[in-house]
């Protein structure tokens, strides 16, 4: 299944919550934002949040700037 | 005298606004804010690099002492800074934002038009909006009419070094503000940050000063004393400008005469 | 690091040196010194008013804290200067000297002929001279070579707050200079004490600045912050100057890109 | 080398404009315009006086030789701007305007938004639009993108004297910028006419810097000369500047060497 | 009204006064001399090249209309700059001499013991002596006493290009000096020279500047311009500087008001 | 006949034109431009264009100005 | 008998000693500076050192200064 | 003959004049200036002014300076 993450073309076997994705990827889900389909998903809403074919996700943390 | 630094109703001890970007290491930007005594610091929104695990920018600041301001650096137009602030927001666990709309690549000027517009919309949406934007007086009336929180007048180019290029913008920006002013961008060393305070300055925001010095915790400190000074220094009052010599000592009673 | 200001063999603690002329009283005067952590100050020589008993300066000063340097201010020759200061050195048994041979009322800039001179013969007698001078490189040169324990270049007139008028100048007279050089008048509010030690200047000497402020105290507190920013900043080493900006924040991983 | 100087394809002999207000006479105002070989003033559109006829300006002006530039000058929104724009071209038989929205009145900077938005509307009704803004490459693009013919950034508030405020900005506003760029305010005295020429401006305005000079016929010829030489010096490009001597005669072939 | 140029009697027709160094020809120095409008132009004294027989410099200068001031350049002592000056009077049949006794190989400050002594003695030779010295009021005035037709202070190294370092001093000389007041050395550009002479300099001597632009007889009609232009500002009185706007349009009679 | 001339109230006999105005006004008519009721009155138009009750007129010219 | 004291005249009853002198003008010694005919006298020197018949005496004292 | 000249040594068959000197070294005598012996030579002088064994001869003439 193809979604879009951070940009790039990515590989996910069948829907999954945004939660499996993150845990998957191995991101602390605390330290982190995740934009679905260009709405920024509430961290309660991380179990609940499903990811579908096509979808554009994005997953942002704090990088050093001024 | 009491002499509180209070952007929309939370008080910070330092009137010095630190980065997080472009230190030596991260080892050396810990111990650069903690020599600048500065209890809030900038950082940016970026994309989380899946292919391998960095260490978190935020396992060296003490949040508990420091607090976050998410910028939105490196947006070129309204939705993007939009965009980029609400998931900072959500990142942070805070509603507040360093609000940058770039309208040039050379000089990072601010675009005042969308600065302006994401301004109004992100205040609307709850956000204490600190936007970085020109020396521009009527600009920074406008942003403070438009609710942002405190305005952010640059010194000069970021990045740059140069120093207060226009004194006398800053002073009047400050005499007409209704919101803190904070000068974001330009300061090159520690006396470009009294200037920027002895104009009435309420704070200054700076990173490459610290981050790229040669002893970044030297410069930290240099800061710190700078920034003090220099507010100390505009409460005192200073002597009026002469354009000859006044004597200190007493004219009279010299011996043999 | 240890960063210790040592004349004449003697380590002072504070690289701010302050004066004792035109305070509003002597109260405020010592409330100033003691906020400025200044362990020299200047004090002139006058003749005695025998017609009334007035208070003495040495009453509101702490001379186990404070080491007195006692000047020539307000002689115009060679003669008077070397007089003023054997008197200074027989009532303050102490044989420093800031040494001043004025050559003109209204800037009061120093007669470097008969500075010159009157180094060189109170050299002799044994005084350590501290010569109050132009900011002239060659001068500086020669009076260190005529064995002054340090020099003293003006950055603009006395009392007049000018801020460092060339700050070429001072920087040279630092890089060529062989003994430590104290930027003497000219100061008007902290900023321009930061200058001054940025430039290299081993310390900063003023009075009118902070007794002539509106808060001679808060001056005092921001002078010694500012000079100590400015030492800070000198030995951390300040980033380039650039005419462009350059981003304090990544340019890649932005969302959206 | 032809160096002329054109404005949506009008060439001008001279690259300084002047003003026409706060002349102690229309007689000097005339005499001063002679003086300062430009080519194009300023004007302002203004209600007549109905109760007394009083003698009109263009009794003073040779308009055979001088273009005349209506202003939009006290105007503080777009609408009174446009509407002023119209009576002025009626009254000029000219499409041309130089556009003020005043934004401030104390500094009397422009307001970017509402000089932006008349631009636009202007220019769709066919007048040449030479905008007064501030010192914001930013701003400047958008405002030759909106298809102002020329951009009149500020050198420093309106009748100020005070000199270019930020060289860096109208360098730079120079180097970006696809239209004319002629420095507009600030001016004090021929240096600064000068200087605003050398950092590449392809002209210079200006009023009261002539108007309110002790002789203001003396500083128009001192003008005209300064912005020829500013525009010289920048073509003929500088030497760098040195922190150190370069010798201009040979070090070698000394006698007794 | 006449604004005649006088130093020890003899009238100059322009106050620009040029060297005849570093061009990249002679005959690109002759044409940057014509197009300079100079009367008075430097040359160095130096030993002839006995192995071979070169152009000799005054084949390109029509001496007719130039004045030619020889020069002690490189000279450290008095002694060597007094036997250099002899052998220019006899090499150019004048008794006028631009002194120079350098002090300093890295900055060429003055030395002002050995200038002074120099024009002391060289005065009672009955030469015309010019003496290059720093910008310090006090020196300027002693040279002055010791029989100088002129003083000429200079406004940043020789050959830095740096501008006028310290504007106070050379206005401060000219108001106190009795002697013609000529800003030697350090101009960099056209706007350089309009400065030393608003400060109220008499004239400006400079070579580098022209010499070593990128196109010299451009830059030479660009310095003739600005000394002119700095010349008649000077006299013609500028405005105040003011620290806010002041209208040059009406502020009444706008429509719709 | 009430109009409003140059922001202040102004009487006229009766209607009439913008050239007819100027000249009871003793205006030179080529050195001024005219509004009325917010629009620019074209040159030509001064003879045909009629000035009413209640009408506003606007009559500028050039002052000097920076 | 006449004496010039910090530039004035000044009139004593008989020659006497500089610390003499600082008694009766209440003056207290350590902290001034004393010089008599152009020379400065020691503090050890105060008793030894008789100012007489017009001699020029010079006390000075520390005051503000820059 | 050894002398010095602009503070080489050089060498001359017997004593000769300034005018000499220059003419043998082909030096236009109206475009220099000679000292002798740290003595400026006078135009008016040079055939009169014997240069001998050892002596110093200077030769200058203008160059470009500032």
């Amino acid at each position: 299944m193809h979604i879009k993450l951070n940009g790039d073309p990515h590989e996910i076997p069948a829907p999954l919550s945004v939660s499996a994705l993150l845990q998957q990827l191995e991101i602390d889900a605390r330290r982190v934002a995740v934009e679905l389909n260009l709405a920024v998903v509430k961290k309660a809403a991380y179990d609940s949040s499903v990811i579908n074919e096509g979808d554009e996700v994005e997953i942002v943390n704090f990088v050093g700037g001024g | 005298m009491s002499d509180s630094f209070v952007i929309a109703g939370r008080t910070f001890a330092s009137r010095l606004i630190i980065g997080t970007g472009k230190y030596p290491s991260h080892a050396i930007m810990k111990a650069a804010h903690e020599a600048s005594g500065a209890d809030m610091a900038t950082v940016a929104v970026r994309r989380v690099d899946i292919t391998r695990q960095t260490e978190s920018l935020l396992d060296y600041i003490d949040t508990s002492k420091i607090f976050l301001l998410p910028n939105t650096a490196a947006c070129y137009t309204a939705d993007d800074a939009i965009r980029t602030a609400r998931l900072g927001r959500e990142a942070g666990m805070s509603n507040w934002v360093k609000l940058e709309v770039i309208g040039d690549e050379q000089t990072l000027f601010p675009d005042n038009e969308g600065l302006l517009e994401a301004t109004k919309l992100l205040v609307k949406e709850g956000f204490i909006v600190l936007p970085y934007t020109n020396d521009d007086p009527v600009m920074c009336r406008k942003l403070a009419d438009a609710g942002a929180a405190a305005v952010m007048p640059l010194g000069a180019p970021i990045g740059s070094g140069l120093g207060i290029q226009n004194p006398n913008n800053i002073r009047i920006i400050r005499e007409q503000a209704t919101v803190p002013v904070i000068v974001d961008a330009g300061v090159g060393t520690a006396s470009d940050a009294a200037v920027a305070m002895e104009l009435g300055a309420d704070g200054v925001l700076m990173n490459t000063a610290i981050a790229g010095a040669k002893d970044p915790v030297g410069m930290a400190k240099a800061m710190k004393l700078a920034v003090e000074a220099g507010r100390l220094a505009y409460l005192a009052g200073r002597i009026a400008k002469k354009s000859y010599a006044s004597a200190s000592s007493p004219l009279t009673g010299v011996v043999g005469s």
